[in-house]
C-alpha cells in the first residue's frame, strides 16, 4: 500500500509540473483532469469516500467541463470575423 | 437569554437572507431592501452595543444545539458590537453617498445582483466580526473576497477586469496561506474554535512539543491576512482596484473590506495565538517594520501619483501601514490606537472616495491635478467635503485623523525605546508627506479657473448624496470632538476580548 | 510655458522631480536629442520647434511601445525573481514544519481528541445520520456549510454580472453571442444522441440517489448536485438549447436556487435560534437508516443539491452563450 | 528537521504541490494556467488536511454494523472541512474563468503580462494626449 501511495503522489507531482510546461492549453486541462482523478483515488486510500466522490464529480467533471467550454468560447471569439475587422 | 442577545445572529441572517432574496427582485426593490436591511443592522447593532456596555459582559452564542468545542458559535462583546455599528453606518453612508453614480455606472439589469452582493458583503463582514470559529472565518473570508471582486468589476471595462483578476490572484494567495496555516493549527491542536484552540496551544507551549509548527502557523496566518488587507509589499493590487470602479465600491473596499481582515487578525492574536506571548517573538517586530515602511512608501507613491483617485488609494496603503504599526507596537495601547484608526480611516476614506467623483464631474471628467483646478469653486459642497477629508487625513485638530495620530503617538510612549523613536519619526515623516499631497490638491481645487466655469453647468446635484456626505463630514467631526466615549468603549471591549 | 533653464535639463534635480511626478520618458536612453541652438531662434520659434519635436516623439508608436515594454519587463523580472525566492523560502519553511507534525496515521495525534470522539460516538444519536461526515457538516457545524452555499451563490452572481447578455447591452451582442454559440451546436450527432438517451437518465438518477442518501452513504448534496448538473450539461450538448429550454430556463433555475436557499436559511435559523436559546426543537432525528431520517439533514441535502445543480448548469450556459 | 519527515509522504507531496501551484499562480503569464495553478494549490491543502485525518487501520466514518466506537473510524472533521473547501475552490475558479473570457474579449490575449503592457500604453497615451491638448490650448 505504501508503494502505491508513493507512486500516486509522484504522479500527482508530475502532473502538476506537466501542467506548467505543456505548450497547449487543451493538454494542460486534460492533465489537470488526470490530476483530479489521481487525487480522488488517493482520497479513497485515505478512507474518505465522501471526498473521493466529490472530487471525481467536481474536479474531474464540472471544473474540467468549464475549462473546456471556456477554451471553446475563446476560440470562437478568435474566429469571429466582425471583431477582427474592428480591431 | 434575552432577546437582545439574539440580535447579532439576527443581523447576520437578515443580511444573508436579503442577499438571497435580492436575486429575484428588480433593481429598485433590491436597493430599498438593501437600505432597509443596513438600517436595521445599524439599529440592532446599536442596541447590542448598548446592552453590552450596560452589562459590561461578553457572551457566546451557540449556532446550533451543541456547545463550544463541537458546534459553531459566535461571540459578542462591546468591541464587536462597536465595529458592527461602524461597519453598518459606513456601508449605509457609502451607498447613499454614491447612489447617483451607481445609477449611472451599473447596468439596470444588473442592479439587483449588485445589491445582492452588497448584502452578502455586509453578512460576511458581520460574520468576520462576530465569529469565534476559525473555519467559519475562512468561509466568510472567501465570501468577502468574491463579493469584493464583484464590486470591482461591476462597472464593466477592461481596466476593471484586469484589476479584478489581479485582486483575485493576490487574495487567493492570502487565502491559501491562511488555510494551510489553519490546517496545521488543526493538526496540532485538534480544535477549530478559537477559545478551545488557545487552551490547547497553552498546554502545547507548556509541554514544548510542536514548537516549530506553531511558529510556522503564526507566520502563515498573519502573512495570509496581511496579503489580503494590503500591507505594504503586498499592496500592488490596491491602486488599480480602488482607482477605477464606481465610488461606492471604492469607498466600501477601502474602508470596510480590508478592515474586516485586520479585525480578524487582531481577534486571532488575542483569542488564539496569545498576544502577550507574541511580544517575545519576532513577528510583531516584522509587522511593525512593514507598517512603518508602508506608512512612508505609500505616501511617497501617493505624491508621485497625479490621478486623484489613485492618489487616495495609495494613501490607503499608508493608512494600512499605520494600523499594522499600531499592532506591531506590541502593547494594548497600540492595538487600541489601531482599532480607533480602523474606524476613523473608514470615515475619512469613505468621505474622500464619495466626494471625489463630484469634483471630477465638474472638471470635464479629468482627475489629474491640472484638470481639477478650481473644482471646489464650481461645486462648493464637494470641495468642502474633500477639504474636510483631506484635513482629517493630515491630522488637523477637531477632526478624527488628529485623534488617531495622537493615540498612535501616545501608544508609542509605552513601547520599547527603539520602537518609540521609530514610530514617532515615521509618524512625523508620514504626516508631512500627507500634508504635501493632500494640501497640494486642496490648493489646486481652490485656485480660481475662470475659463472652466462652463463645466459646472451640466453637473447634477443629488440631494441624497449631499445628505450622506454631510453625514460623513459630521461623523469625521464627531469622532474628532467626542472621541473619549469611543476610545473608552474600545478599551473596555478589548479588556473583555480575549 | 516659459523656456526651461538649460542647466536644469538633465540635472539631478530634474531627474528627481521627474521620478517624483512619476513621469516616464519613453524615448529615454534611445534618442540623442540635441537642444536647438537658442541664439538662432526667437522665443516663439523655439517654442514651436520644441512642441513639434515632443509631439513627434509622443506619436512615434513603435518607440513608445518598446519603451513601455522594456520598463515593464524590468519590473517583471524582479517580480519573478522575488516569487521564486519566496517559493523556495516557503518550501523550506513548510517542510521544516511538516517534519515536526504528528506522523502519518498516528492514532494518538492531537487532533483525535474529544471533539472527533463525540462526533463518532454520539453523532448517530444526536443527528441521526449514519454518514458521520454529513452529520458533522450539516448539523454540528452547519453555519460553515450555509456559508459555503452562499459562496456558490456569490460566484453565480459574479458570473452573471460578467457574462449575462441583457437587453440593455450594446446592440448586436445577442446576435454575436448566438453566432459564437454555433461553434458548439452539434450537427445532430446521432451517436451522441443515442448514447445520451441511455446515459442522461442514468446519470441524473444516480445524482438523485447520491443526494437522497447523503446521510446514509458517501456523497451528499454537493456531489449529487454536481452529478445532476453534469447530466443536464450532457443533455444540452447532445440536443441543443431548443430542447433544454422546454424545462430549464433562466427563470426556473433562478426560482429553484432562491427557493432552496431560502428554505435552507429559514430551517437553519430555526435550529440556531432554538439551539442558542435552549428551546425545545420540533425536529426529531427519526429511525437511523431510513431515507426520511436524520432531522433536517436530508432536506438540507436536497436544497444544496438543487442549488449546486442549477449553479453548475448556469455556469455552463453562461460561459457558452451568455444567457439561456 | 524532525523525524516525521520520513513518514509523512502525503504532507511532503502536499507542500511541494502547494509551492508548484503558488509559482504557477504567480509567474505563469497565461491566465488559464494561473487558474489551474490555483486549483492545484487548493487541492494540495486539501490533501494535507485529508492525510491529517487518516488513522492507520481504521475505516471511513460511516457507521457500519452499529459499531459506535471511536477506535473504529478515522477522524471525520478534516473530511468535512475539505468538502466545504472544494466548493469554495470551484466557485473561485468559475469566477476567474468568467473574468478570463471577459479579458479575452477585451484584449484578444490570454497573457496577463501582455494585457498589462497594453493597459500601460493606453494610459500613457491618454496622459500625453491630455498634456498635448493643454499645451496647444495654451500656446494658441
Amino acid at each position: 500500500m505504501t508503494a502505491l501511495r508513493i507512486l500516486l503522489l509522484i504522479f500527482l507531482i508530475i502532473c502538476a509540473v506537466a501542467v506548467s510546461f505543456s505548450k497547449r492549453l487543451l493538454v494542460s486541462i486534460i492533465i489537470y483532469m488526470a490530476f483530479s482523478l489521481i487525487m480522488s483515488i488517493l482520497w479513497m486510500i485515505l478512507e474518505s469516500p465522501d471526498l473521493a466522490i466529490t472530487e471525481a464529480a467536481v474536479g474531474a467533471g464540472v471544473t474540467s467541463i468549464l475549462f473546456f467550454v471556456m477554451l471553446k468560447k475563446i476560440q470562437s471569439i478568435q474566429m469571429d470575423p466582425d471583431q477582427e475587422d474592428e480591431s | 437569554m434575552s432577546l437582545i442577545q439574539n440580535f447579532p445572529f439576527f443581523t447576520i441572517i437578515l443580511s444573508m437572507f436579503s442577499g438571497i432574496i435580492s436575486f429575484i427582485l428588480n433593481g429598485k426593490a433590491a436597493k430599498w431592501l438593501h437600505l432597509l436591511m443596513t438600517a436595521a443592522v445599524l439599529v440592532m447593532s446599536l442596541v447590542t452595543l448598548n446592552w453590552c456596555m450596560v452589562n459590561n459582559v461578553s457572551y457566546t452564542f451557540m449556532m446550533g444545539h451543541f456547545p463550544a468545542p463541537w458546534g459553531n458559535e459566535i461571540r459578542v462583546g462591546t468591541l464587536e458590537a462597536l465595529m458592527a455599528v461602524f461597519f453598518a453606518l459606513l456601508m449605509l453612508l457609502s451607498v447613499l453617498g454614491g447612489i447617483a453614480n451607481l445609477d449611472r455606472d451599473v447596468q439596470d439589469s444588473k442592479k439587483n445582483l449588485f445589491y445582492s452582493m452588497l448584502d452578502l458583503l455586509m453578512a460576511s463582514l458581520l460574520a468576520l466580526i462576530y465569529t469565534n470559529d476559525l473555519f467559519t472565518a475562512y468561509v466568510f473570508i472567501e465570501i468577502c473576497t468574491l463579493t469584493a471582486c464583484g464590486l470591482i468589476m461591476i462597472q464593466k471595462s477592461g481596466r476593471n477586469y484586469v484589476s479584478a483578476i489581479r485582486y483575485m490572484i493576490m487574495s487567493q494567495i492570502g487565502s491559501g496561506l491562511f488555510l494551510i496555516g489553519l490546517s496545521m493549527l488543526y493538526s496540532v491542536t485538534g480544535h477549530l474554535l478559537m477559545t478551545p484552540a488557545s487552551e490547547a496551544l497553552a498546554q502545547l507551549a507548556k509541554s514544548g512539543s510542536f514548537d516549530v509548527p506553531l511558529e510556522v502557523i503564526l507566520i502563515l496566518m498573519t502573512v495570509g491576512l496581511a496579503v489580503k488587507s494590503g500591507l505594504y509589499p503586498f499592496h500592488t493590487w490596491i491602486p488599480d482596484s480602488y482607482g477605477y470602479t464606481t465610488p461606492t465600491s471604492s469607498a466600501i473596499l477601502s474602508s470596510l473590506v480590508s478592515k474586516g481582515y485586520i479585525f480578524l487578525l487582531i481577534k486571532l492574536f488575542y483569542r488564539t495565538l496569545d498576544f502577550n506571548g507574541l511580544e517575545n517573538g519576532k513577528l510583531l517586530d516584522i509587522l511593525f517594520v512593514l507598517g512603518i515602511v508602508g506608512m512612508i512608501m505609500g505616501s511617497v507613491d501617493a505624491i508621485r501619483e497625479d490621478n486623484l483617485r489613485r492618489m487616495t488609494a495609495y494613501s490607503s496603503v499608508a493608512q494600512i501601514g499605520y494600523i499594522f504599526m499600531g499592532i506591531g507596537l506590541g502593547t494594548t495601547a497600540g492595538v487600541e490606537a489601531a482599532l480607533f484608526h480602523m474606524v476613523s480611516h473608514g470615515a475619512m476614506k469613505a468621505l474622500l472616495f464619495v466626494c471625489i467623483p463630484d469634483l471630477v464631474d465638474v472638471s470635464g471628467g479629468r482627475a489629474d491635478r491640472a484638470g481639477l483646478t478650481g473644482a471646489a469653486r464650481r461645486n462648493r459642497f464637494a470641495g468642502f467635503a474633500f477639504t474636510v477629508g483631506a484635513m482629517s487625513m493630515v491630522g488637523i485638530p477637531l477632526l478624527t485623523g488628529f485623534v488617531s495620530k495622537y493615540l498612535f503617538a501616545a501608544a508609542a510612549t509605552g513601547a520599547l525605546r527603539t520602537k518609540m523613536l521609530t514610530a514617532w519619526i515615521a509618524l512625523a515623516i508620514s504626516t508631512t508627506l500627507n500634508c504635501v499631497y493632500f494640501l497640494r490638491v486642496v490648493l489646486a481645487i481652490y485656485t480660481p479657473a475662470p475659463e472652466k466655469e462652463a463645466l459646472a453647468e451640466g453637473a447634477a446635484h443629488s440631494p441624497v448624496e449631499r445628505t450622506a456626505m454631510a453625514g460623513l463630514i459630521a461623523l469625521n467631526f464627531a469622532l474628532g470632538v467626542a472621541s473619549p466615549p469611543v476610545v473608552w468603549a474600545i478599551r473596555s471591549g478589548l479588556s473583555m476580548f480575549s | 510655458m516659459s523656456r526651461p533653464n538649460p542647466s536644469y535639463e538633465g540635472s539631478r534635480r530634474q531627474k528627481f522631480m521627474q521620478w517624483l511626478k512619476g513621469e516616464y520618458d519613453p524615448s529615454e536612453g534611445k534618442l540623442e536629442t540635441t537642444e536647438p541652438d537658442t541664439s538662432l531662434f526667437t522665443d516663439s520659434e523655439y517654442h514651436e520647434i520644441h512642441l513639434y519635436l515632443r509631439n513627434e516623439y509622443a506619436d512615434n508608436e513603435e518607440h513608445f511601445r518598446r519603451g513601455v515594454r522594456k520598463h515593464l519587463t524590468r519590473i517583471q523580472k524582479l517580480y519573478r525573481l522575488m516569487a521564486v525566492i519566496t517559493a523556495i523560502f516557503m518550501t523550506v519553511l513548510l517542510l521544516w514544519a511538516v517534519s515536526y507534525e504528528p506522523s502519518y496515521g498516528d492514532p494518538n495525534a492531537p487532533e483525535n481528541n474529544e471533539v472527533a470522539t463525540r462526533y463518532i460516538e454520539h453523532g448517530l444519536a444526536e443527528t441521526g445520520a449514519i454518514n458521520i461526515v454529513a452529520g458533522m457538516i450539516l448539523d454540528y457545524r452547519a453555519f460553515d456549510t450555509f456559508g459555503e452555499s452562499c459562496v456558490l451563490f456569490v460566484a453565480l452572481c459574479c458570473v452573471l454580472i460578467l457574462l449575462r447578455v441583457d437587453a440593455d447591452e450594446e446592440a448586436g451582442s445577442h446576435a454575436r453571442e448566438a453566432m459564437f454559440d454555433r461553434h458548439f451546436e452539434p450537427k445532430n450527432d446521432i451517436i451522441l444522441q443515442r448514447m445520451c438517451r441511455v446515459l442522461v437518465p442514468a446519470i441524473v438518477i444516480f445524482g438523485i440517489y447520491v443526494v437522497l442518501n447523503g446521510h446514509l452513504s458517501p456523497g451528499g448534496g454537493f456531489s449529487g448536485g454536481a452529478i445532476i448538473g453534469t447530466g443536464l450539461i450532457l443533455y444540452l450538448t447532445a440536443f441543443g438549447f431548443a430542447n433544454t429550454e422546454r424545462f430549464m430556463t433562466e427563470k426556473v433555475a433562478r426560482l429553484f436556487s432562491v427557493a432552496a436557499l431560502t428554505f435552507y436559511c429559514f430551517a437553519k435559523s430555526y435550529s440556531f435560534y432554538t439551539g442558542a436559546n435552549h428551546l425545545p426543537s420540533v425536529i426529531s432525528t427519526g429511525t437511523p437508516g431510513a431515507i426520511l431520517s436524520a432531522g433536517l439533514i436530508v432536506y438540507l441535502n436536497i436544497c444544496v443539491g438543487i442549488v449546486v445543480a442549477c449553479t453548475m448548469y448556469s455556469f455552463y450556459v453562461l460561459f457558452r452563450k451568455g444567457g439561456y | 528537521m524532525g523525524s516525521s519527515i520520513y513518514t509523512n509522504y502525503e504532507e511532503i507531496a502536499a507542500v511541494l504541490l502547494f509551492v508548484i501551484g503558488f509559482l504557477n499562480l504567480l509567474i505563469q503569464p497565461n491566465l488559464v494556467k494561473k487558474i489551474i495553478g490555483l486549483d492545484v494549490m487548493d487541492a494540495a491543502i486539501y490533501l494535507f488536511l485529508a492525510a491529517k485525518g487518516y488513522i492507520a487501520g481504521r475505516t471511513a466514518p460511516i457507521v457500519t454494523d452499529g459499531i459506535l466506537s471511536a477506535d473504529h473510524y478515522i477522524n471525520p472533521i478534516p473530511a468535512g472541512l475539505v468538502l466545504t473547501g472544494i466548493v469554495v475552490s470551484v466557485s473561485v475558479s468559475a469566477v476567474m474563468m468568467a473574468l478570463t473570457i471577459c479579458l479575452y474579449r477585451e484584449y484578444r490575449t490570454l497573457d496577463l503580462d501582455e494585457i498589462l503592457v497594453m493597459l500601460q500604453e493606453q494610459e500613457t497615451a491618454q496622459l500625453q494626449r491630455i498634456q498635448r491638448d493643454e499645451r496647444e490650448g495654451r500656446s494658441a
